[in-house]
This record gives structure tokens, C-alpha cells and sequence, in this order.
């Protein structure tokens, strides 16, 4: 347990904490001045220590994980419970979910999907017919999502087989908008253009998590046990993610996205580790919008459009391509940051095309780089100890 | 379905048709030589719209008979000025960052820069939200052939493009400047050592597809007398699927590509029951069948893995 | 990119130690406590697609709290805590959320959007506050049968019952082609006008949907004029209304052109231009003048002297909130809402739209239809403009 | 099938292929038996690459058929291809660019292509085991090298000098223990110094592998000399000699068509 590093990340979360805690629009144009003036001066008087530290948050992603969860648990309480926030916060944990499935689609495996909204709307679709339509339970439901956004992620896989690049990017528009057309013309099944009304939420053994949720010192409303399932499914996730990147199957999946050819040279299976590639990163879109659907109770088409797809990509470029953290860091920071810009509400979209293009020019690693797996850290000490 | 309903919808489709060969021609100008898929080239078809209004308004308010030849004249090279300048500008500040990274950061990159375009004519445009009426710009009523009537904005547009993507072959095929661009487009490593100075090469040919897609969009605010900000994506997708049936990268199969998905979307229409409302997701369709069965198109050569 | 100029020079005078001063100061101020203040929540479009609206709206409810206050006739100074929606279901819930959790809310109303009202209103009734939806028509608002949730604008069937009569009894249509956008709005709109004038005689001959966003209809409009009916109606909005007409001229159609409220809006004429005349369409409500209070309203609004104008709904918006305040002030309800909603549901108030009480369902029985033509450039009520409906064509009076 | 009389390892019979008019590879025929080192020589643009890449499944032949320990394998693709045993490197280089030397060498391991994706989620330390055993092997390939390649196993691919990132290719070639190995232009690039050393690189892995046969592309004659057993030159595409190099260096056709414009 590295008490330097929980340090630092309790420090975070301090600052994290008081910028959704500001409300008047001056004191937190201040406060952003403030911190971006702190960057600066702390890059210009140490610059060597910011990469230390970098590299010790990298080093320790674990202990890194385990703390935010739990420093995650605290905060609705820290916020007392304020459902416009805990909501927020909900998308935030959705969309890092979706982050993390398209960074290991695009990120790790190098298949551009501009229709990931598609995946998230499988879920939903499936989670909310399910329980409004055939009263299936949520939690069955819930895990169904997952499989469905599976399924139709092997779907897309099957074209996507043949074509690579720019071609792949339109064939992955063409399904994100046909699914959205789908769901439109599908009346009968999907309620059409007004879309499902009033979907039940969910319960667990008898208790109902649309009534308000009282933790005896704070009560808050039904949102207080979403923020929980969702921290609880995000956590998951990251794991689930963490384990795939690390482990060989990771591995060739980034063989495979540095060059195909030569991947396939070398033994490896394109069709069948593209069509994974597409399954599992589809599964947590699917979870995001089955959770998406419980708490929101009430999807339409339109929530799942081509510009959340590219929401999603705009996010795992902030957070730097092919890096779990990054991925979780940017799907907050563009879902938390714009809501404290309220007015400027008209700007929002325009603010994720400029994050696009600034950070592909200045900082195309993102603001949370990948960083290598070190197999060899012990060992290649030793080794040139030896030989001196 | 008498003669002149077939007529007429004969002629709907060659209007529809033409303006998505212009485009595509865009598309698979960039392709084709700097294997860059702009998609902010729909941006370019808005931008060329939005001028036109513009010009076309203060135009009208200054005095200038709106159907006269000089009117249309001043519109359509202001409309190429407003084209080549949004080439140049996207190439200098967008594609050009982008040389060298996979090709993933370029199409990323001018994802982006259309979402920016777009986003600040709605914001920044007077009462930019909303649809914007286009000014008038003929004054003749329409022709009627065989009982089908046919806007004389429709000629005008079928003439425009045909000259243009003539001037367009003519530049490729017999120019020195055409030369340049086909030795690119073959092998870039090797025109370099030519001598061929790539970054020219670059910033014309965006400036070439741009033009060509700012023409686009004053023919559609034309025809169609009504203009909005997000015109451009639906516009971008139809002119990559035009550019992608006909062959990435192969000139006359963009054009073939462009009259055959106008074409494809009115015949859905007129012979599909209740298929007015699958007219949009033909495109996409289309995009879909031809790439998983035949990626490079109906004219493309098939391209094979350079070892 | 977001950081403009203006904030770099604050950069210079902020300190890190006013970053930990501020931390501290949560929000919230304490109310003097002379007479008991009760807020109204209100929830509208102030940005997104129909930011004019929502805006309108806004000041329209402000002015109505100022009345209210003004008029001593209620003990409570009413406060008005507005929420933006933006025209969008999952912001909408948002607002509503933000709005609940504020303890000093006793009732809210509000909506133009019929799917952020469908949105909220689980969310209202689920956690037992009143809703009284200002200008959202779609029926099932008030259809799950909510005791929170009441509406004080009519909903859209009775347009379109109203239509069908019209064109198939009065104007002796026919044969009618129905266009929709494949919206709810729209299909539920073009459907029902299609039933109700075959109720009357009338025949629908086609029933095509187009997308939202389309700009070439030349090939179903061909369709059509082979049909050569009498009448068509489209169900959906002004742009893709405004295409039409001009595609229908250029086609030289001239058969009767009919739609939904929603087309009804100065963009119409803008950009249909010289082929908006002779475009008829139907509105829930009637022109401002024509209404009782509605000389004093746009005389008030014009003295409150607001920056924006109060646009197509200010009327609704002030009779919302108008009626909010009455039913509060009348049954001393406090800040109690669960006998807010109960004096809601049975509350009687004479305003700007006429006398307003509500039926089992919170739908109000106040219903007021106008029929509109387009003439001039204008919206002008049907039965004041120059140019009639005479036997099935569009001519002078 | 063919019965492997002398243990013929690969032959290649009348293979062709043509790309629109042109015939990259004529009729070209050859047998190898294990162990052997055949160089393959000829002016540019003499289909020596385009022959790799059908050797390696990349293009599909025309006529003409491959051989591998006595089965048909024309046509198949080229991850069965290298699965059977033929393993290749590139005459520009292929590497994994961002990935690291060890990463690199992995991608053609046995029990990395052969994890299972449920595996890896579930496995605890499961993987951690096989990660060990994997960088055990790919050290063992990577001492061939001294220490070169050992002391940077943990840069990326393109941070690499130019001459170890050729050691790199053919380290990862080797790695998957194959029965043929495609050495396509291995010393391009490289001082006459670091050829030198190459070769003897080379040398140690026949030695370390006797039973390895080589297939080398190259237009250094003494790296070719110090090296092959059997030499076979290309022209436009045909076979026009094979045999030991004295053989080949003698023959007047050979001259005219590539030694003999040196000359």
C-alpha cells in the first residue's frame, strides 16, 4: 500500500469533489483557473515530477482501482444525496462503460466502430421490452443485454471482415443508423418512434430500487442505489477489461491492430479474433444501456444516436487510445465537466469536435497515455547486472 | 405507371443523381490521391449552400436582377472561392497534422473538424437552428417533356456538373498539374523523388474535391429552395456510398456510383410499397452489400496488400 | 479552445489558497421569514431545439409570479425556481430530479416536448409531487390515468377529430393522400385526421412516411399527383412541410394542402416562401386576441418589458403558473404537495385561456381548435383571411 | 500426396502466379530437404519477393503447387500456413511497431496463439504462469543475439537501432520453432561490419537449429556465399539456375542476365 500515492488520490478526489460541489458559475471559472494555473506552475517549476508521478499512478493501477472505488462509495453522501448530481454521475459511470468496451474495440484491437451507440441500444431495447413487455426480472434481463449487444457485435464483425479502415468507419455508421432505423420501424416491438414508456425498475428480493433510498444519516432518492449498481457494474467492468488486455488474448489483439498482415503471418486468425474483438467490446454497451434503461425508464431511438457514437470516440481519444484509465478519466471528464457549463449548454457538441481535433494534434496519446506492460522489470536488472 | 409519371421520375432521379456524383467525385478525388477520407467534405456541400444564400441575398438587395447572368455568374465563382478556401484551409490545419499518423487519427481528425463547421454555422449563423429559405435564383418556370416538368434549376445543375467533372478530367488527364496528382496517387514515395512536391499536390487536390462539393451545395439550395446547417452529414454519407460503389479512387466510377444511387433511391420509392420511407437507408444498404462483396467497387482495381 | 482570453487574466489573480476558500461555501441563502415562501417549479426548453419557445415561456411564468405576488390575494410570496429541459427526455429527468430534492418546491409545471413530459411524468408521480404540463399534447401524458400529473393545453386528438370533420364534411373532400414523418407526432397526427374524415365520407387513398431530415420527396409526390386526389395532409413538422409545398408547386399540384400544429410558425412562411399561400393547418388554442385575457396579457408582457418575446406559448406558460399560485394560495396548501395535488385536480381557474377545470384523467375541458391559412407571409385565422376553400381549391373570398 | 523419400521438406512445383498481363512468378520448381539453406538471387523485380509471399500464403498461386513435409499447402491461408511451419520476415520490416521486443517475439508463440479468451478472464494465476514460461522461451531464441536484443526487451519495436530491428524480425521468425524459415533480405540496410556479424548470427541459429531450413533472399554475394548450401537465381520471374553457388557463378546464362551486368 503505497501511502504517497493514496495520498495524492485522496487529494483528487478532494478537488474532484469541490468542483461539483461549486454552483455559482464565477466561483468555478475561478476554480478552473486555478487548477490549470497550479498544472502550469507545477510543470514549469518540477518538470522531472511529473512524469515520476505519472509513472508511479501507472505502476500501481490496482491499488489505484480499489481506492477510487471505495473513495467512489463515500461520495453520495459527501453530496448529500443531490439527485442532480447522482444522475450525472450515473451517465458518467455509463458512458465510462461504453468508453472502456469502444477502447478495447478501436483502442486495443484498431477496428474503428463509428456506431458503438448501436450496442448501447441493444441493451437498453433489450432490458426494457423484457421487463415492460414479458415481466422478465432485471437482473435476468440485465445479463441478456449483455449477450444481445454480444451477439449483434459478432454481427457487425461478420462485414467488418472483409474491410479495413475508412471502409470499416462507413460500414460501422451504416449499422449504427440502420439499427436506429430498425428501432423506429419495429412499432409493434420497440414502441416505435415514442419509444418504451415507464419501464419498471428493477428489484431485489422485494425491494424496490425506485423508492428512495434512506442510509439512516442521509436519504436520498431512487437514484442513490443506481449510483451504487452502476459503481458496482463499472468496477466489473474494469476488471473484466483489465485482465482481457493483460493476458495474451490482449496481447494479439494489439499484434493484430499494428499490422494485420504480418499478425496473420505469424499465426494469428484474423476473422475469429475481430469477431471477439467486436463481441466483447459490444457487451459493455450493452450493460451500459441495459442500466441506462432501468434508470431512466423511458428510451427512445433518438437517445441513441450517431452523435453519441461520436461522443464515445471523442471520449477514449481525451483519454488516450488503448488505456483503461483514460477511457474511465475522459468519459467523466466529458460528461461531468460540460454539465458545470450549463449555459453554455448550445456549445456542447462544438466543445466535443474541438477536444477531437486538439487532442489528435497536440496530445494524440491522450491525457492518460498507455503505458507498456513491464514483463521484465525484474529481470532486466538482473540480466545487465551480469553483464556488466 | 404511365409514361410521364416514369418520365418524371426519370428526371427526379438524374437531379438527385448528379449532385451525389458531384460529391462523390470529391471523395474519391481525396481518396484516391491522398488516400485521406475527408469527413468534413459534407461541411463543404453546407458551406457552398450557406455562401450561395448569402451572396445570393445581399446580391438581390444590392440591385442585381436575380435571374440575370451575371448574378448567377458572381454566386458560382464566389461559391468556388468559398470551396478552395475551406480546401486550403482544411488541409493546413487538418490533414496536414495528421501526415504520417495511421490512418485512423485522419479520419478522426476531420470527424472533428466537420463537427466543429457544423456546430458553429447553427451557432454563430442568425437564427442559424433553423432551416434558412434560399434565394430564387432563376426566374423561368419549369419545361414540360412529355408530361413531365422539369425545373430549369435541374438543367442548370445537370449542365454545371457535367462541365465541371469534364474540366475535372480534363485537369487529371492532360494537364501537368493532372500528372502530378496520377503520380501521387500511384506511388507517393516514388513521385517524391521526382521531385513532385507533395505538399502542392495535397493542398490542390483538396481544393479541387472542395470546389467540386461548395458547387454540390449551391445546386442543392437550388433545387431544393430550402437549406439547413446539418445538411452536410447526410450528404457526406450518400457521396462515400456513391464514391465507394463506384470505386474508391476511380473518377468515372464515382460519377456512375452517384447516378446510380439517385437513381436506386427514387426507383425504391416509386416501385417498393411504402418505400418513401426506406428512401434514406438505401444508401446505407448499398454501402453495406458493395463493400463486404466487392470492397473496391464497381470500376475500382482490386487492390492487393502492398508487402 | 475554452479557455478564452478573459479567463487567462483571472488566472493571474487567482491563488491556490482561494481554491480551498471557496471548497467551503456550499450554496443555498436563507428566505426572510416575514410571510412563508412557497416556490413553483418550472421546467421548459430555455436551450436546445426550441430554445425560442422554452424562453417564452420562461418570462411568461416569471411575469405570472410577479402577478401573483402583486396581487395580494394569496398569503405566501411566491418564488419561481426554473428548470431547462432542453428539449431532450434523459435532461428533462435531470431537471426534474433537481427540482424534487428542492424540499421548498410545492408544484411544478412547465413542458412543451411531449417526450420529455412522457419522461417526467413517471418521475413526478413516482415521487408524489404535481405536474401541470403547460403546452405538451401527447395524449398519453394524461393517459396513464397519474394523479399528480394534469394539463391545461388540449390534447391532440381533438385537432385532429376537428380537422376530419372540416376538410371531409364542410369542404366536401373526397379522396386524401396522408404524408407523415414517421414522428409519433406526426404518424399519430396524419392517422387520426385520416380516420375521422373517413368517418365523414372521405377516402384515404395512401398512407406514406418520409424521415425527418429528408429533402428529396419528388418521387412519392409523383406517386401522388397520379392519384390526383383531392386533398393532402401531412403529419409532421415545418421543414419538412415547407419541402413539400414547394416540391408539390414545382410538380404544379394544386390540390388542397393540410397539416398539424406543428408547422405553424413564422419559419413555415420563411422558408416556403412565395408556395406558403394557400397552406392550411390546425392549432390547439386561439390567437391571443381572440382570447379572453389575451389583450392584458401581451399588454403586461409588453410592460414587463422582457428581452425575448413571449413566442407561440407565453399565454399557456402564465396560465400554468397563474393557476398554480391561485390553487395554492386559495386552499392554503403551504408546502405540503400531497394537498397540492389533490386542490389541483380540483381546481377551477378563469384565465388568459378561459375558464380551465380538469377531467378525471387531469385533462383540461377547456378545448379550443382554430384553424389557420397561410396568406400574405402570415398565419392568419381561417375565418378572417381573404383567401376560402371553395369547392376543394384554394380561392380569393 | 507425394511420399517423402529423402524427407523433402518443402518443394514448390511449376508455381505461378500472374497479376492481370504480368507473370510475377514462372513455373519456377525447387526441393529442399531439412537443414538445407537455399539463396535466392536475381536482378530487382525478379518476383524473389512476390515467390515469398507464396511461399507464405499471401497470394494465392495461379498453378503450380507447395509442398510441406509432403502435403499440398497452395492456397491455404497464411496463418495455417505458419501454424504448419513456415514463418517469414519482411523485406521492409513488419514489426509490431509500438509493442515491445518481448511483445513481439510472443505474437508467434504456440501457447500465446492457443490462450483461451474465457481463460484469460477467469484464470487467475493461470496466466501469470504462462506469461513466465512464454518470456523463458522467447529469452532462450533471444540469446542467439548476446545480449543485443535481451537488454532492450522492454522497448518498443520502433525505438530499436536499424540493424537490431532486423535481429528483431528474425529472432520472431524463429521464435515459433519452424521447419522453414523465409529470410527475406535480411542484411538490407546494414555496413558491411554488421552484415558480417549478421552472418554469423545466422550460423549460430543452423547450428542451434540443424534441422531448420532456410530460404534467404539477398543481393550480398559473400553473405550469400558464406551461408547456402544450394543458390537459385530469378530472372522476370523464371528459375533460370539452381545449385551450389560455383555452379551457378559459372553459368553463362546467370551472367548476362544478373552477375554479368555487374561485371
Amino acid at each position: 500500500m503505497n501511502m504517497k500515492l493514496l495520498g495524492a488520490e485522496v487529494l483528487l478526489y478532494v478537488l474532484f469533489l469541490a468542483f461539483i460541489l461549486i454552483e455559482n458559475p464565477v466561483f468555478v471559472a475561478v476554480y478552473i483557473a486555478a487548477i490549470v494555473a497550479g498544472i502550469f506552475f507545477a510543470a514549469k517549476k518540477y518538470p522531472e515530477k511529473l512524469p515520476v508521478w505519472y509513472d508511479l499512478f501507472m505502476a500501481n493501477l490496482k491499488q489505484v482501482g480499489a481506492v477510487a472505488f471505495v473513495l467512489g462509495l463515500t461520495l453520495p453522501i459527501i453530496i448529500d444525496g443531490d439527485a442532480y448530481w447522482l444522475q450525472v454521475l450515473n451517465f458518467a459511470m455509463i458512458n465510462a462503460m461504453m468508453a472502456l468496451g469502444l477502447n478495447f474495440m478501436t483502442g486495443r484491437a484498431g477496428l474503428i466502430c463509428l456506431g458503438y451507440a448501436a450496442f448501447e441500444a441493444v441493451g437498453a431495447y433489450t432490458v426494457g421490452i423484457l421487463t415492460l413487455k414479458l415481466g422478465v426480472s432485471f437482473w435476468i434481463a440485465f445479463a441478456l443485454s449483455g449477450i444481445a449487444a454480444m451477439v449483434f457485435g459478432a454481427v457487425l464483425g461478420l462485414p467488418a471482415l472483409r474491410v479495413k479502415g475508412h471502409y470499416l468507419a462507413l460500414v460501422t455508421i451504416a449499422f449504427g443508423l440502420i439499427v436506429q432505423e430498425t428501432l423506429l420501424n419495429w412499432e409493434s416491438v420497440t414502441g416505435g418512434t415514442n419509444g418504451l414508456i415507464d419501464i419498471p425498475s428493477p428489484t431485489l428480493f422485494g425491494y424496490d430500487f425506485g423508492q428512495m433510498l434512506d442510509l439512516g444519516f442521509v436519504s436520498m432518492n431512487y437514484l442513490g442505489h443506481f449510483y451504487y449498481l452502476c459503481l458496482l457494474v463499472l468496477a466489473l467492468c474494469t476488471i473484466f477489461i483489465f485482465k482481457l488486455s493483460n493476458s495474451f488474448f490482449g496481447l494479439i489483439l494489439s499484434a493484430m491492430r499494428e499490422d494485420q498482415l504480418a499478425a496473420q503471418c505469424y499465426g494469428i486468425n484474423l476473422t475469429n479474433y475481430k469477431l471477439y474483438a467486436f463481441a466483447i467490446g459490444a457487451i459493455f454497451g450493452g450493460f451500459a444501456g441495459g442500466l441506462y434503461a432501468a434508470m431512466i425508464n423511458f428510451i427512445a431511438p433518438e437517445n441513441f444516436s450517431y452523435g453519441l457514437s461520436v461522443i464515445v470516440i471523442s471520449m477514449i481519444i481525451l483519454g488516450g487510445l488503448d488505456s483503461i484509465p483514460g477511457a474511465i478519466v475522459g468519459a467523466f471528464f466529458l460528461t461531468i465537466f460540460p454539465e458545470k457549463f450549463r449555459a453554455f449548454e448550445d456549445y456542447r457538441i462544438m466543445f466535443y469536435g474541438l477536444i477531437i481535433i486538439f487532442c489528435l494534434i497536440f496530445m494524440r496519446n491522450g491525457i492518460l497515455p498507455y503505458t507498456r506492460r513491464i514483463f521484465m522489470s525484474g529481470l532486466e536488472n538482473k540480466e545487465a547486472e551480469e553483464n556488466g | 405507371m404511365t409514361v410521364d409519371v416514369l418520365l418524371q421520375q426519370f428526371f427526379n432521379a438524374l437531379g438527385l443523381g448528379v449532385m451525389y456524383a458531384l460529391i462523390a467525385v470529391g471523395f474519391t478525388l481525396f481518396f484516391g490521391v491522398i488516400e485521406v477520407v475527408n469527413f468534413a467534405h459534407g461541411e463543404v456541400f453546407m458551406l457552398g449552400a450557406f455562401g450561395a444564400m448569402v451572396v445570393g441575398t445581399a446580391m438581390a438587395g444590392a440591385g442585381v436582377e436575380a435571374g440575370s447572368v451575371t448574378y448567377l455568374l458572381a454566386v458560382l465563382a464566389i461559391i468556388i472561392i468559398v470551396g478552395a478556401l475551406f480546401g486550403a484551409a482544411l488541409e493546413k490545419f487538418i490533414v496536414a497534422p495528421m501526415r504520417g499518423a495511421p490512418d485512423i487519427m485522419t479520419l478522426l481528425i476531420t470527424l472533428g473538424a466537420s463537427i466543429v463547421v457544423r456546430e458553429a454555422v447553427m451557432i454563430f449563423f442568425p437564427d442559424g437552428r433553423n432551416p434558412q429559405p434560399f434565394p430564387q435564383m432563376i426566374q423561368m418556370d419549369s419545361f414540360n417533356i412529355g408530361g413531365a416538368l422539369i425545373k430549369p434549376e435541374t438543367i442548370i445543375c445537370i449542365v454545371i456538373s457535367a462541365i465541371l467533372i469534364s474540366m475535372m478530367y480534363w485537369i487529371i488527364e492532360k494537364t501537368a498539374l493532372g500528372r502530378y496528382i496520377r503520380a501521387t496517387a500511384q506511388d507517393r514515395q516514388a513521385a517524391l523523388m521526382m521531385g513532385v512536391n507533395a505538399n502542392r499536390v495535397f493542398i490542390i487536390t483538396l481544393i479541387l474535391g472542395s470546389v467540386l462539393g461548395s458547387v454540390a451545395g449551391l445546386m442543392n439550395g437550388m433545387s431544393y429552395g430550402i437549406i439547413k446547417f446539418n445538411m452536410g452529414f447526410a450528404a457526406s454519407i450518400k457521396g462515400f456510398a456513391a464514391a465507394v460503389v463506384g470505386g474508391l479512387g476511380n473518377m468515372y466510377g464515382a460519377v456512375v456510383g452517384g447516378l446510380l444511387l439517385g437513381f436506386l433511391e427514387i426507383f425504391v420509392v416509386s416501385f417498393l410499397p411504402n418505400g418513401s420511407s426506406y428512401q434514406e437507408l438505401v444508401a446505407f444498404l448499398i454501402v453495406i452489400l458493395c463493400l463486404v462483396f466487392r470492397p473496391s467497387g464497381l470500376f475500382g482495381e482490386k487492390a492487393y496488400d502492398k508487402v | 479552445m475554452f479557455f478564452n482570453s478573459g479567463l487567462k487574466k483571472a488566472m493571474a489573480v487567482a491563488t491556490v489558497a482561494a481554491t480551498s476558500a471557496v471548497m467551503l461555501t456550499g450554496c443555498g441563502g436563507g428566505g426572510d421569514k416575514k410571510t412563508e415562501v412557497v416556490k413553483i417549479g418550472f421546467i421548459a426548453p430555455i436551450t436546445g431545439n426550441n430554445a425560442a419557445l422554452g424562453v417564452g415561456m420562461k418570462n411568461s411564468a416569471d411575469l405570472a409570479i410577479k402577478h401573483a405576488n402583486a396581487s395580494g390575494k394569496y398569503p405566501y410570496k411566491f418564488e419561481l425556481v426554473v428548470a431547462d429541459d432542453a428539449a431532450d427526455p434523459s435532461t428533462a429527468v435531470a431537471a426534474a430530479n433537481k427540482l424534487i430534492t428542492d424540499k421548498g418546491i410545492v408544484a411544478v409545471g412547465g413542458h412543451f416536448n411531449s417526450g420529455c413530459a412522457l419522461a417526467t411524468a413517471p418521475v413526478f408521480h413516482k415521487n408524489g409531487m404535481a405536474m401541470l404540463v403547460t403546452a405538451a399534447i401527447h395524449p398519453d401524458i394524461t393517459g396513464k390515468g397519474y394523479k399528480e400529473i394534469t394539463r391545461i393545453i388540449t390534447e391532440a386528438k381533438a385537432q385532429n377529430v376537428y380537422a376530419g370533420e372540416l376538410a371531409a364534411k364542410t369542404w366536401g373532400v373526397k379522396t386524401i393522400c396522408l404524408i407523415n414523418d414517421r414522428t409519433d407526432y406526426g404518424k399519430t397526427n396524419a392517422s387520426q385526421f385520416g380516420e375521422n374524415a373517413a368517418k365523414n365520407g372521405a377516402q384515404v387513398l395512401s398512407d406514406d412516411g418520409i424521415n425527418v431530415g429528408q429533402q428529396d420527396f419528388s418521387a412519392v409526390l409523383t406517386n401522388i399527383k397520379a392519384k390526383n386526389p383531392d386533398c393532402v395532409y401531412f403529419g409532421g413538422m415545418a421543414t419538412e412541410a415547407a419541402l413539400i409545398k414547394r416540391q408539390m408547386a414545382d410538380l404544379q399540384m394544386n390540390c388542397l394542402f393540410l397539416s398539424d400544429s406543428g408547422i405553424i410558425s413564422d419559419t413555415f412562411n420563411k422558408i416556403a416562401g412565395p408556395t406558403a399561400e394557400g397552406m392550411i393547418a390546425f392549432n390547439i388554442g386561439k390567437p391571443l386576441e381572440d382570447l379572453p385575457g389575451g389583450k392584458k396579457f401581451m399588454e403586461d408582457y409588453a410592460a414587463a418589458k422582457y428581452p425575448e418575446p413571449y413566442d407561440n406559448l407565453g399565454h399557456f406558460a402564465y396560465d400554468t403558473v397563474m393557476m398554480l399560485c391561485d390553487t395554492i394560495g386559495k386552499n392554503k396548501v403551504g408546502t405540503d404537495r400531497k394537498k397540492a395535488i389533490e386542490a389541483l385536480r380540483k381546481a377551477e381557474y378563469d384565465g388568459v385561456l378561459g375558464k380551465t377545470s380538469f377531467d378525471e384523467n387531469g385533462q383540461t375541458k377547456n378545448t379550443l381548435i382554430t384553424t389557420y391559412i397561410s396568406q400574405g407571409g402570415k398565419w392568419v385565422a381561417y375565418d378572417k383571411a381573404s383567401i376560402q376553400v371553395k369547392d376543394k381549391k384554394i380561392a380569393a373570398k | 500426396m507425394a511420399e517423402n523419400k529423402e524427407n523433402i521438406i518443402i518443394e514448390a512445383k511449376d508455381l505461378t502466379i500472374r497479376f492481370g498481363g504480368v507473370t510475377a512468378v514462372n513455373h519456377v520448381s525447387f526441393q529442399l530437404k531439412a537443414g538445407e539453406t537455399l539463396g535466392v538471387i536475381g536482378p530487382n523485380g525478379s518476383g524473389k519477393t512476390t515467390l515469398f509471399n507464396l511461399l507464405s500464403g499471401i497470394y494465392v498461386p495461379t498453378e503450380g503447387q507447395i509442398f510441406l513435409n509432403g502435403e499440398d499447402i497452395s492456397g491455404k491461408q497464411s496463418n495455417e500456413v505458419f501454424i504448419k511451419g513456415i514463418s517469414r520476415t519482411f523485406q521492409n520490416g513488419r514489426l509490431f511497431w509500438n509493442l515491445s521486443v518481448l511483445e513481439n517475439i510472443m505474437v508467434g508463440l504456440k501457447e500465446v496463439r492457443e490462450c483461451s479468451v474465457l481463460g484469460s478472464i477467469i484464470g487467475a494465476g493461470k496466466e501469470k504462469a504462462q506469461a513466465k514460461e512464454a518470456i523463458a522461451t522467447c529469452l532462450k531464441h533471444m540469446e542467439i543475439f548476446d545480449d543485443l536484443l535481451i537488454k532492450q526487451a522492454d522497448k518498443t519495436a520502433k525505438d530499436l537501432p536499424y540493424a537490431d530491428r532486423r535481429r528483431l524480425e528474425i529472432c520472431r521468425a524463429v521464435a515459433s520453432n519452424p521447419q522453414v524459415i523465409l529470410l527475406d533480405e535480411p542484411s538490407a540496410g546494414m555496413d558491411s561490419m554488421e552484415t558480417e556479424k549478421l552472418m554469423h548470427d545466422l550460423l549460430k541459429v543452423k547450428k542451434a537449429m540443424p534441422e531448420l531450413t532456410v530460404i534467404v533472399v539477398e543481393h550480398d554475394m559473400d553473405f550469400i556465399k558464406g551461408l547456402v548450401d544450394k543458390v537459385m537465381v530469378l530472372n522476370y520471374g523464371e528459375n533460370i539456375a539452381f545449385g551450389t553457388f560455383d555452379e551457378v557463378a559459372g553459368n553463362e546464362e546467370v551472367i548476362n542476365a544478373y552477375l554479368g551486368q555487374e561485371g
